[in-house]
This record gives structure tokens, sequence and C-alpha cells, in this order.
């Protein structure tokens, strides 16, 4: 047999959005002081919704039943005479419920504040874009005949570098096997634990180092990096690359601090 | 209409042609004056607009500015036949946006805490409606993910920063906000 | 809204949101005036927009009417489109054309020959930004392609003509340059 209720809110059942909006339709409802919730009343219509809803097979969300059994213990605690008077005031046993109650209440009114500025706001209407075309700015190229000029001249300088100094290009060929990352990262270690800010291009500048020993120096950084020791930043395409030493530390690997062989 | 400058009607002019909200740098750079000046010169359009005998007027959203019609004109806009209507947010949505809006970035397990159910499905849908946004993790263990409100919330609901919310009734307990675990 | 100042703000919001352009029959319908009413009614719009200090005007298409920018405001709607990023060129370009501007027309072998590195790529977007181009092959083995700088590279770097090059010093010239070999 359905009861009153359960015919009375049929309609109502599907729309609560929780426990705590269920609560305070009862609230509203029995036109009660949220302060002083009569917990045995409204436990008791809590429990007649959810019977009601089992009664037309709606799905109870488990949030429902936790808020069932959380108000059946603060009934039996109202209930049970108090044994002793205790010194201190004793905790109200529904004062968390009532500060959970006031917070979603708080919320809730406010949905009503969006909900309003949104059926005004929907009165507002906007118009398409126009088709803008992209403009290009292609001859907007940043140059200097200055720049041109000492490029060429580095990029010959270099050239005659490499091509008259056979001695040095042999010390080159055989530096290059000795670049070992580890001993990389513990030369940048060395140079950071000064505290000072480091410019990668002039610690490996190709100029006087090996492309591989600037290459792997660039791995070193970038080790060093992520173990935390140093962080770095670049301002501007192929710009500077600074190398700042760092507190943040994280467990350093010791196999990198270990003498090479 | 007060006296409109030639400035302003670049402005108009290309507040029309956007569309969309455009920039208060994009504005300065166009009418060429520094951002302190283009401020105060939107407000005094905006001001304007607003007074003026127009059908349309001038939002602001964040760092940005949009015309739009006036809300009293959508009865005859409608007329026209061609507006779309808005599919309307539903009470779980609304709840969850003013949770979000007001402490944002929040997690989940705090929206979640405060509406007293599950809410993993109405932010999907708030994100995939673009009202709200993933807004990195939080720093408490397990590093949650945070959400937070997008500048569609801000245009859908009418405010032109998030300074604009109403401000939330703080007399009734005032701890309470503290007390809410966030696990 | 009787008077014709509110039929004007109601007109302007329509045009607005239609985007489009509306049929004389449709704002005579959405105004609640006849067709005639309604022509002379627009004829007045389209005088005052035209006269007053706006940014936009309204366009007439034969029954219909259209909101617009003004003409003479094109040049700072332009400025709304979204410009291509401002490029510096690449150290690599640089050093590629500086190689290409002093021994024009010069083989890309030679190039990569000074410069110590595969230089295909860089090549080719020189030429894509027009800033070199193909100029006939070399009588050497293989007839490699020769290149050379263009007119534009000349406009972008402000010279009149490849004298304006700015002068090497002869003592900056390593002899070795002559004997760059060329397979």
């Amino acid at each position: 047999m359905k009861s009153a209720l359960t015919n009375a809110c049929t309609l109502k059942l599907e729309n609560f959005e929780g426990p705590f909006d269920l609560l305070f339709y009862l609230i509203e409802k029995n036109q009660i002081d949220i302060y002083d919730i009569p917990v045995v009343v409204i436990t008791d219509q809590y429990l007649d919704y959810l019977n009601a809803m089992q009664e037309l097979d709606l799905e109870i969300a488990s949030e429902f039943l936790v808020m069932a059994s959380t108000l059946l213990h603060i009934k039996s605690r109202m209930l049970l005479p108090e044994r002793e008077p205790v010194e201190e005031e004793a905790a109200d046993p529904r004062e968390e419920l009532i500060i959970k109650l006031l917070e979603y209440k708080k919320y809730k009114e406010y949905s009503k504040v969006l909900s309003e500025r949104e059926e005004k706001w929907s009165k507002v209407h906007y118009k398409l874009p126009e088709a803008i075309p992209e403009t290009f700015a292609e001859n907007e190229i940043e140059v200097s005949p200055v720049i041109l000029r000492s490029c060429f001249l580095e990029v010959l300088k270099r050239y005659r570098d490499k091509m008259t100094d056979v001695s040095k290009k042999m010390k080159r060929i055989l530096d290059h096997e000795k670049v070992s990352l580890r001993a990389k990262i513990r030369e940048l270690l060395g140079l950071l634990k000064k505290g000072i800010k480091i410019c990668f291009s002039k610690v490996y500048n190709t100029r006087k180092k090996s492309r591989l020993e600037v290459a792997t120096g660039f791995l070193a950084v970038l080790e060093v990096v992520k173990i935390g020791y140093a962080t770095v930043e670049q301002h501007a395409d192929f710009g500077e690359i600074y190398v700042t030493p760092c507190d943040k530390k994280k467990n350093i690997d010791p196999m990198i601090l270990a003498e090479d062989d | 209409m007060g006296s409109i400058t030639d400035t302003e009607i670049i402005i108009e002019a290309v507040l029309f042609a956007s569309g969309d909200p455009v920039s208060l740098d994009k504005i300065a750079e166009i009418i060429g004056h520094d951002r302190k000046t283009t401020r105060v010169l939107m407000s005094n359009l905006i001001y304007k607009y607003q007074n003026a005998s127009r059908g349309i007027m001038i939002r602001q959203i964040d760092d940005g500015y949009q015309l739009c019609t006036k809300p009293e004109l959508d009865e005859y806009i409608q007329k026209l036949g061609t507006v779309r209507k808005r599919q309307g947010l539903t009470p779980a949505a609304y709840e969850t946006l003013s949770i979000i809006a007001y402490n944002q970035p929040v997690t989940r397990a705090y929206i979640e805490q405060v509406r007293g159910v599950n809410s993993d499905s109405v932010i999907q849908k708030l994100i995939e409606r673009n009202l709200i946004r993933e807004a990195g993790r939080d720093d408490s263990p397990g590093k949650p993910k945070l959400y937070e409100t997008t500048e569609e919330f801000l245009r859908v609901f009418g405010f032109s920063s998030l300074k604009d919310l109403p401000p939330l009734e703080m007399n009734d307990i005032p701890e309470v906000m503290e007390n809410v675990p966030l696990d």
C-alpha cells in the first residue's frame, strides 16, 4: 500500500540533488529552525522518503543511506538520557550536521542568484565575427646589415681556424675521446658550488671547445637541472642560457659523483 | 548621445567587426594609447552606450570588451527567428558552479563534501560546456585535480570579472570554510 | 516603445544580432509598422548613421538592411587580423645569407664547406622567404645549382644595390677563402 506521502512526493523524489537537498526540503516544509532541528521528526520523515523511493523502485544513491544512518545515530544520542552531568557543556550531536547544512544552504541560495543572472544574460545577443583576412608581416623580418657582415666574418674566422690550425684540430679530435657526461656533470657542479649564475656560452663555447664537448655540456646542464641542483632560463630564441644554482636539491645519484676509471 | 570622439568611432568599428571580445591590449594597440588611458576610455564608452539611445552596449569580460544587444530588447530579436535557445543548466550544475566560483581553485573532494553527493558527472558536463576548467593539481596527498571557472562562465552569468561575484553571507558560521575536510 | 527613437533602438539591436541583412518586411513586422513607414524610417536611420560619429553604418542591399563598419575605418579593423609573427632570422639563416651575399653566385657545396654543416634546409627557408633564389648552374663537375640574393633581400636590408653591403676590410678576409674546394 502506498502511503499518502508516497503519492504526494512521487514527482519530487528524483529531483533531490542529494541528502542535504532532501533535508532542506523537509526543514522548509516543516518550517523548522535550522539551528534547532527536531531530529526525531526529521529522521522519521527522511526515512519515510527513502521508503517511498524503495516502493517506487527508485535507485537510492548511497549518499542518502549514509545520511540516514547519520540521522539515526544523532537521534539515538539525543534520546539517550545523559548519565552523568558533564562539567563542560556537552557537544550537541547535531552540530556537525548543522554546520554542513548551513554551508550547503549558502551555495544552494547562490545557485538561485546564478540562475537568475543566467536568465537575464541569456537575453543579450552577440554578432558573429567578420571574416578578417590574416595579414602577413613578411616584410618585417628584423635584419641588420651590420649583423650580416659580422656573421660573415665570424663564419670565415671559424673556417680559417678549422683549416689552418691543424694541431688544434688534432687536439680537439683527441679531446673528443675524453668527453664523458659524468665528467661534465661534475665539472658543472663544481662551478655551481660557487653559487653564481653561469652563462652557458661562456663555459661551453664552440670557439674554444669541440662540438661534442659543448653538446655534452648541454646534456650535463639538463641532468643537473633534473636532479635539482640548478634552474635554467633562456629569455629569447637562440639567446643566452643561464644556469642558476638551486637549493631544492633532490637525492643525487652517487654514481654521478663517483670518479671515472 | 554624448559627444563621440574619433577614437571611440574606431573602437566601435573594431568591436563590431570582431564580434568576439577584444582584449584591452589589442584595443590599446589599435588606437595607439597606453593601457591605462584605454581603460578609462573604455569605461567612459561603456557608460555612454548604456545611457544613450542605443540597441547595443559594451560588455567587459575580464580584460576584454565585446558588443552585445541590450537585454531588454530580447523580445524583438527573438522575432528574427534565428536565435537558438540555450539549454539551461541543471540544479546540480548551478550548485557545483557556485561552490567552484567561490572557492576556486577547488578539488572535486571539496565539492562533494559540500554537496553531499558524487559530483563526477556534473563536473564533466560543466567542463564540456566550457564553464569550468582544470587548474593544475592540489599539493595535498594524491595530488587531486583543481577546478576553476572560465571566461565563458563570466560571459554566461554577466560578470565582468570574478571580483563581481555577489558576496556570500559569511556571518552564519565563519569557521565553516576551514572545517570542511579536503580528503 | 512608441517614439521614433525607441524604434531605432530596436532596429539597431535587431540588425546587430542578425549580422546578415534583414529584409524590410521582417523589420516592419518586428517594429509593427507598415512597409512604407518602415522604408522611410530606414532611410532616415541610414542618414543618421552616416552623419553621426559612429563606427558602423547601415547598408541597404536590395530590400534588406545590414549593419557594417564604415569603409574608412578598414585600416584599424585590419589590425584585428592575426598578423603572422615578426620573425628574425635564425643564426644559421644569417650565416648562410651572409656567405651568399658576399660570394654570389655560390653553390651549396661552398656554403656547406664554409659553415661546416649541412645547409639544405636553411637554403630552402631562405628561398621560401624570397631572400635568395637559384641563379643557374656552375660549370664545375655535376653542374651544381648556384644561389644569389634577390631584390627582396635588398629591400629588407635597405640596400639600393649589392654595392651597399657593408664593406669587408681586406685583412678580414683570410686568404684561405680563395682555396675553398668546391667538391
